[in-house]
């Protein structure tokens, strides 16, 4: 059998190695060495769509080779209910973030590119890896790309920026170092699903919790660790925003249901009310100051931190529900609630941000003041943009509402009031949203840069166009993503409830 | 075709109609764009009609079916769906009906707006999203064509979105109906808790078995379920259907294009709220305490916005305000377990003030978009189709015997007056005295418009195009064209013998009966009907009644003010600033939202951000660790003297310290 | 055996004592070519010890490598420099105040772990019998070092000879003033970097009759 | 004590050893040749306990350790005086208090 799961690791990279080996001079041909690369990449995931299994939890594609025998570490991948769908987010992202950044891109072209196709495999190794410190591995490795990205291709406050988004994941990834190692000193084992099912005192489980918390909430990011994304936005190029917003933010309610829930699920039952509590702040907290940004591409950020709140949401409130009615029924609809926001949100916030980069390019400003009436001159991308505002909103019938949908009526089995905090997205998100829209696209025009502005041209039109029918496909039949992950869903609260206490 | 897809080309229809001129909006052109476009509602209206009769003569049975299935998560399937009985294919046949005649009148009233195509492509989606919301046969559904037609409610109020009020407006009415989402969301939220479905068979059967069970909300106050359900449900509808105090959207939405006030904000999405409680029925029937709420906000919106009509100066939002109160009409109704008659109301007045809208904005073309009628008046001779089709839908909206305002609002006075439901009482003099109250603002609205002195004068030679100082003209005021006047004449037809025609089937005979469930005890319609002996009977029995009575008395206060001695109004207005000023003020309602709500809000964020995120978080946290580095570092960097030997010093100094650690130790 | 003594005993000490004198001279003196001399005589000292223990092989190389080799070129390199002492002493007696307690502290410390609970008595290490008369102390460690530590030992030449290198290229002197020919640079040149052809224009015949 | 020689009296003399290299080192802080000295010293009296180790535990190891460390020693001595002539030749000084170049 082909190693699939290899393969859409290494090809991208490889591909970016490529591209680079294409050298400064031919940018050219780098770009197409990359989309290809990423193409190859896309159409890889189509036996990994019609192969996977969704009948069952069991790991799948499963790949395995002894890394570093001394230590028992392997080179283990393979896939689950949850891995799937982000994996594919991945890949289907890959080819729109060359494609985006084509003519836009002018200096060091082919580094550009190559740190993209490698940031894709990386994050698809974060996403396959079954074997602890692999999953470190490449989770730490796609650090460097992205820092590169920010740092090289970025803008005027670039490198406080790339700084401070670097020590911040890193210093929480070096306490899930440590949470990890001892996992293998007690497991004897660096395999993920070993540690699944290794007993742990209360005590442990707590520290060990906090130490992936640590790592998982700067990435995802939850209050009060998120200052480091509106930076990190703000001053990336638009494809390392779309990376950023779209898939990594992603690994860190990933690494919740690969980790902490199943590792330690007595602590994350005694804690839960810390992750709600978080949760709901940020839901509420971050849409209000979402509400006065003055910079597009930080309001779009903050509404990230706002909706990946319903992700943390959606994982914790399992626990509430099991207290209050002794069983796992709601529960189930906020895990694949919180999965599909996941996805949902990748869509959205990459199409926004696709959508800034699209006024940028032209008017090299991200103020909200300096624009006004865009709809005037560019009336299909008004079309675009109010599109996945909306969405971004949670309008039915795209993919914004499905995730927070599932998780405002799950969370209602917990407790009325954390569906009601939840349920104030609906108002906040709104508001900044349709404020944006008032702001920048509806309006006379206001300027001579706006009244000088041009319609998409194909290239954006394709961009667009794609994420568009992802967005609005996805609302208005989820069930194929939703029925990915049922299986794996069972098991995982299956397994959160049992105690693994004495 | 079976039956099946019938039901789905009708909203298909629509939405393909809506893509077409909306994304091809340039290889169609504007001829392509509007026939498209009608021709898709004119389908569906007639397939509606269709299925209409076929309930009516072919007894067709109600169907349940689901289209086809969203999402399964833990055995609940969520499912696209429709539930077709007498109530729906009732909606459907109003929907696409005046929707089809808006198509019509649209292209009459944009034909010079650049954004032709965009405007049919709009309400073509619209009868989309209203279409599958009255079809839905599940909440989630359901759900998705509330929002739907929001968005393109939305989309449509900031039409011309140049203007900034405009953008003001449907930025408002978007956020106020969010405000009831959110109610909305919540009650579906307690469905699915509660029944473990949003089917609405599924729900509605099980609901019953729910009556006893309490949900604690704040502290240890237990609230009935089902009354909770009820009630954050019907904050839904009050953001939809505009009840107060969730109204203050709607008469700014007026802001958009007069065809779809006509259509959405009158006929249509603003009832969809009247029809959700409607449809709800099996539940809110099991809940006293929430029909009693709903019932006291209808009373309020009904009396209270009607007020506010009468000092409006803006032809569009006199009519708005009177939606307003007739939408408070219809939740009072609701309110008293009288679905049936809310429904009725609902079917009647989307006729009439369809009508009325239309004609209004027929005034409104010959006025050059001059909308404040102090500039208006004696215009009955130069529009003479439009001046009697206007004097029909006001007699409909007063409700003069024999015209359809008539029956419905009659039904639903006096089902208010058999009611024993707590608070019924006030409700009936609310609403009797909202009689009064409409007529003074309906007769107003044609005095000041079609009858007395002209107040604008003709400036000969003046640019058509360009925008003149009020009161002025280029050209002397015409009758609409023929694609304005057909739709007012079309649907001043029902607006006078639909009342007549349905009254007995839709409130007595049982044709709701599928559809609604009314609770024994309840039945206050049944009551009614005891004493019904035939629409004409009905007619003559109304003239001995107080609101006719009252109704008469409104029109001839009105005839006297503002026909014969416009001293009075500007004397009373003199005499009474501070009652003027609430009035003319709204209530003050939108100086309180803006003030607490909206600069609340940006307030709070303002705060948030710049005191806890940038202030405390990154500033004192997170630089602040970074600053504290550097500090220390600045400090021990003293220690760095750059010599070797000092070097070896200190690694001299920390091997006997720990020796000395483990001689000690050991 | 002198007055109940074991020879052996006096002989260490007596060693033990030539060699901490001389240890102390080589940090004390003031000519850096007396403290190379007593550091020559302090690993005399050393040598006697270790033949005292019985290891003849390595005695005899530290006295071959180090006074032979190390010391001279310690020796070579003292001379060699032309040196100004007097800096150099600076601070000697500053420095003796902490630098003897430290030393004192740390032979405190270090005799305290030896000593205490007799850790290396004779009780845990007893003294070892004499060798045979036919044991090779040089025999051993060859067998040894060439069969167990055959790796390490071609490393440890390596390291050699990197030092070797390494020594040679910290300390030659490249001189710019020698012209030299350099067959690489020779072989690879090209044509465009020795000739130019210049396109002129052919320039008309000076008319005869001109200036 | 004084009837046979113990593992610690080796032991002894090469941690007086080792005291006085290091006073060395402090007290001629500045003279890098010294200082080299110094260091051949300490290595002598590691060397010391290697061998008497090995003597006692009759394990050669420690001697084969001490032929390593005194071909390290070697290549160290011949580096050191190495860098040091360079270092002479660039500054015309070898006194360490005139290089204070890892001073940030």
């Amino acid at each position: 059998m082909m190693p699939l799961l290899s393969l859409l690791i290494w090809v991208p990279i490889l591909g970016g190695v490529a591209t680079l080996a294409a050298g400064d001079s031919r940018p050219t041909m780098a770009k197409w060495i990359s989309l290809l690369a990423a193409l190859v990449t896309l159409v890889l995931c189509i036996p990994l769509y019609t192969g996977f299994d969704n009948t069952t939890a069991a790991m799948q594609f499963e790949e395995m080779r002894p890394w570093i025998s001394a230590f028992d570490v392997n080179y283990h991948l393979g896939v689950d209910g949850f891995s799937v769908p982000l994996i594919l987010l991945t890949a289907f992202f890959g080819p729109l973030v060359v494609i985006a950044g084509w003519e836009v891109i002018k200096d060091k072209v082919h580094q550009y590119m190559a740190a993209f196709l490698i940031m894709e495999g990386l994050m698809v190794g974060v996403f396959s890896a079954l074997d602890g410190l692999l999953f470190y591995v490449f989770f730490e490795a796609m650090l460097i790309p992205m820092f590169l990205v920010i740092g090289i291709w970025g803008g005027p406050n670039r490198v406080y920026a790339t700084i401070k988004f670097f020590l911040y994941t890193f210093l929480g990834s070096v306490f899930m170092l440590v949470g990890i190692i001892y996992l293998y000193l007690n497991a004897g084992s660096w395999a993920i699903t070993d540690w699944h099912a290794l007993p742990l005192t209360m005590v442990e489980q707590k520290w060990i919790f906090l130490g992936l918390l640590a790592a998982f909430a700067v990435k995802i990011p939850m209050w009060p660790v998120h200052t480091w994304l509106p930076d990190a936005h703000v001053e990336a190029p638009t494809g390392g925003s779309v990376i950023l917003a779209a898939i990594m933010l992603k690994i860190g309610g990933y690494g919740f249901i690969r980790f902490s829930l199943p590792i330690t699920p007595d602590a994350a039952a005694a804690l839960d009310w810390l992750m709600i509590a978080l949760s709901l702040v940020a839901i509420v907290y971050i849409g209000f100051v979402a509400l006065v940004q003055q910079d597009m591409k930080k309001l779009i950020a903050y509404s990230s931190i706002s909706h990946m709140g319903f992700v943390t949401l959606g994982l914790f409130i399992a626990f509430a529900i099991y207290r209050n009615s002794g069983g796992t029924q709601g529960a189930g609809l906020g895990v694949e609630g919180a999965m599909v926001q996941m996805v949902s949100h990748g869509f959205i916030s990459g199409a926004l941000f696709l959508c800034v980069g699209v006024l940028y390019d032209r008017v090299h400003s991200r103020e909200i003041s300096a624009y006004g009436g865009v709809a005037n001159t560019m009336p299909w991308f008004a079309f675009f943009a109010v599109l996945f505002l909306m969405a971004n909103s949670g309008l039915p019938g795209t993919s914004g509402f499905v995730g927070e949908f599932m998780v405002i009526l799950a969370s209602f089995r917990a407790n009325f009031w954390f569906a009601a905090l939840a349920g104030l997205t609906l108002i906040l998100g709104a508001a900044y949203s349709l404020w944006l829209v008032k702001r920048v696209i509806f309006g006379a025009v206001a300027n001579k840069d706006v009244a000088a502005l041009r319609d998409i041209n194909g290239r954006e039109a394709l961009v667009l166009t794609t994420l568009a029918i992802a967005v609005v496909g996805m609302g208005v039949w989820p069930f194929p993503v939703v029925d990915m992950m049922h299986a794996s869903v069972d098991q995982l609260l299956a397994h959160v409830i049992q105690s693994k206490l004495n | 075709m079976d039956i099946k897809t019938i039901l789905l080309l009708v909203p298909l229809l629509p939405l393909f109609g809506a893509a077409v001129s909306g994304l091809l909006r340039n290889q169609v052109g504007r001829a392509g764009a509007h026939w498209v476009t009608i021709l898709a509602v004119a389908g569906s209206c007639l397939l509606s009609f269709w299925v209409l009769y076929l309930q009516m003569y072919e007894g067709l049975e109600t169907l349940n079916y689901s289209v086809y299935t969203w999402m399964v998560v833990e055995g609940v399937t969520f499912e696209v769906g429709f539930l077709v009985d007498h109530l729906t294919s009732l909606m459907m046949c109003v929907v696409t009906f005046v929707s089809l005649m808006v198509h019509i009148y649209t292209i009459g009233y944009m034909h010079d707006d650049p954004g032709y195509q965009r405007f049919f492509s709009y309400i073509n989606l619209f009868t989309f999203a209203m279409l599958m919301l009255v079809m839905a046969n599940n909440f989630m559904q359901l759900f998705f064509g509330w929002e739907a037609v929001g968005l393109v409610s939305y989309l449509l109020i900031g039409f011309w979105f140049k203007k900034d009020t405009a953008i003001f407006a449907n930025m408002k009415a978007f956020l106020v109906n969010r405000v009831g989402d959110f109610g909305f969301l919540l009650g579906i939220a307690a469905v699915l808790m509660t029944f473990g479905s949003l089917d609405y068979a599924t729900v509605f059967t099980a609901a019953p078995d729910a009556a006893g069970e309490t949900i604690s909300v704040i502290g240890g106050m237990e609230w009935g379920l089902l009354t909770f359900i009820c009630v954050c449900l019907f904050i839904g509808a009050m953001g939809k259907s505009a009840q107060a105090p969730l109204h203050v959207w709607l008469p700014d939405s007026m802001e958009g294009p007069t065809p779809i006030s006509a259509l959405i904000h009158a006929a249509t999405m603003v009832t969809a709220g009247i029809f959700m409680v409607a449809r709800m029925s099996p539940l809110f029937e099991l809940s006293d305490a929430a029909l009693s709420f709903v019932m006291l906000i209808g009373a309020f919106t009904a009396f209270f916005m009607g007020l506010i009509g009468i000092v409006q100066n803006d032809i569009k939002r006199v009519v708005a305000y009177s939606t307003l109160s007739q939408l408070g009409y219809m939740t009072v109704a609701l309110g008293v377990s009288a679905y049936s008659a809310a429904i009725f109301h609902l079917m009647t007045h989307a006729f009439f003030k369809a009508l009325l809208f239309l004609g209004a904005g027929s005034v409104i073309i010959a006025m050059h978009h001059q909308q404040d009628m102090r500039y208006m008046g004696g215009l009955r001779k130069y529009m003479p189709v439009t001046w009697i089709t206007a004097w029909l839908g006001t007699l409909a909206l007063v409700g003069f015997p024999f015209f359809a305002g008539f029956y419905s609002k009659d039904a639903i006075i006096e089902v208010v007056h058999l009611s024993e439901r707590f608070g019924a009482g006030v409700t009936y003099w609310l609403v009797v005295a909202g009689v009064f109250v409409t007529a003074m603002y309906s007769f107003r609205l044609l005095y000041l418009t079609f009858h007395g002195k002209e107040k604008f004068e003709v400036v000969e030679g003046a640019d058509p195009h360009a925008h003149l100082p009020d009161g002025q003209l280029a050209h002397k005021p015409h009758e609409s064209p023929l694609v304005v006047t057909i739709p007012l004449i079309l649907l001043a037809i029902p607006s006078v013998v639909i009342g007549w025609l349905t009254i007995e089937p839709v409130l007595f005979g049982g044709w709701l009966s599928d559809a609604i469930y009314v609770a024994e005890g309840n039945d206050v319609v049944a009551a009614l009907g005891e004493h019904f002996h035939g629409a004409t009977a009905m007619a003559i029995h109304g003239v001995q009644t107080v609101p006719f009575w009252l109704m008469l008395a409104g029109f001839a206060v009105a005839t006297l003010v503002w026909r014969f001695r416009p001293g009075i109004a500007a004397t009373t207005k003199a005499r009474l600033p501070g009652l003027y000023s609430l009035l003319d003020h709204k209530y003050y309602f939108d100086e309180f939202n803006q003030k607490v709500f909206a600069n609340g809000a940006v307030r709070l964020g303002q705060g948030l951000w710049k005191k806890a995120d940038a202030g405390f978080i990154d500033g004192i946290l997170v630089n602040g660790s970074a600053k504290l580095v550097g500090r220390v570092a600045a400090l021990v960097r003293r220690w760095q003297t750059g010599f070797l030997y000092d070097y070896a010093f200190s690694m001299i100094i920390g091997l006997i310290a720990i020796l000395g650690v483990w001689v000690v130790l050991r | 055996m002198i007055m109940g003594i074991d020879l052996q005993v006096i002989l260490f000490y007596l060693f033990s004592a030539v060699l901490v004198g001389a240890a102390l001279a080589v940090i004390s003196s003031r000519n850096p070519v007396y403290s190379a001399l007593f550091l020559v005589l302090t690993f005399f000292t050393a040598a006697a010890l270790w033949i005292l223990l019985q290891v003849e092989f390595l005695a005899v190389v530290l006295v071959v490598v180090y006074v032979g080799a190390v010391m001279v070129l310690f020796l070579f390199v003292v001379m060699m420099l032309d040196i100004n002492l007097v800096p150099l002493k600076e601070g000697f007696v500053r420095y003796m105040w902490i630098g003897i307690p430290v030393a004192l502290i740390m032979a405190f410390e270090l005799l305290a772990v030896m000593w205490a609970k007799g850790r290396f008595g004779t009780d845990q290490f007893p003294v070892p019998a004499d060798r045979a008369a036919d044991y090779s102390n040089t025999r051993a460690v060859g067998e040894w070092l060439y069969t167990q530590f055959l790796l390490p030992f071609e490393v440890a030449g390596l390291i050699l000879l990197v030092a070797m290198v390494a020594a040679i290229a910290l300390t030659v002197r490249q001189r710019k003033d020698v012209k030299t020919q350099k067959p690489s640079r020779q072989v690879r040149v090209k044509r465009d970097e020795r000739v130019r052809l210049v396109k002129m224009k052919s320039e008309a015949p000076a008319s005869k009759g001109g200036n | 004590m004084l009837t046979s020689l113990s593992l610690a009296h080796y032991l002894t003399l090469g941690a007086i050893l080792m005291c006085i290299s290091m006073a060395g080192i402090f007290l001629n802080r500045k003279n890098v040749l010294i200082l080299l000295m110094c260091i051949e010293l300490q290595l002598l009296a590691v060397n010391m306990n290697f061998v008497a180790f090995s003597r006692y535990l009759d394990n050669l190891d420690g001697q084969v350790f001490v032929f390593f460390i005194l071909t390290v020693a070697a290549a160290e001595a011949a580096i050191g005086l190495a860098i040091l002539v360079v270092l002479f030749r660039n500054r015309r000084t070898i006194n360490v208090a005139e290089l204070d170049d890892l001073k940030g």
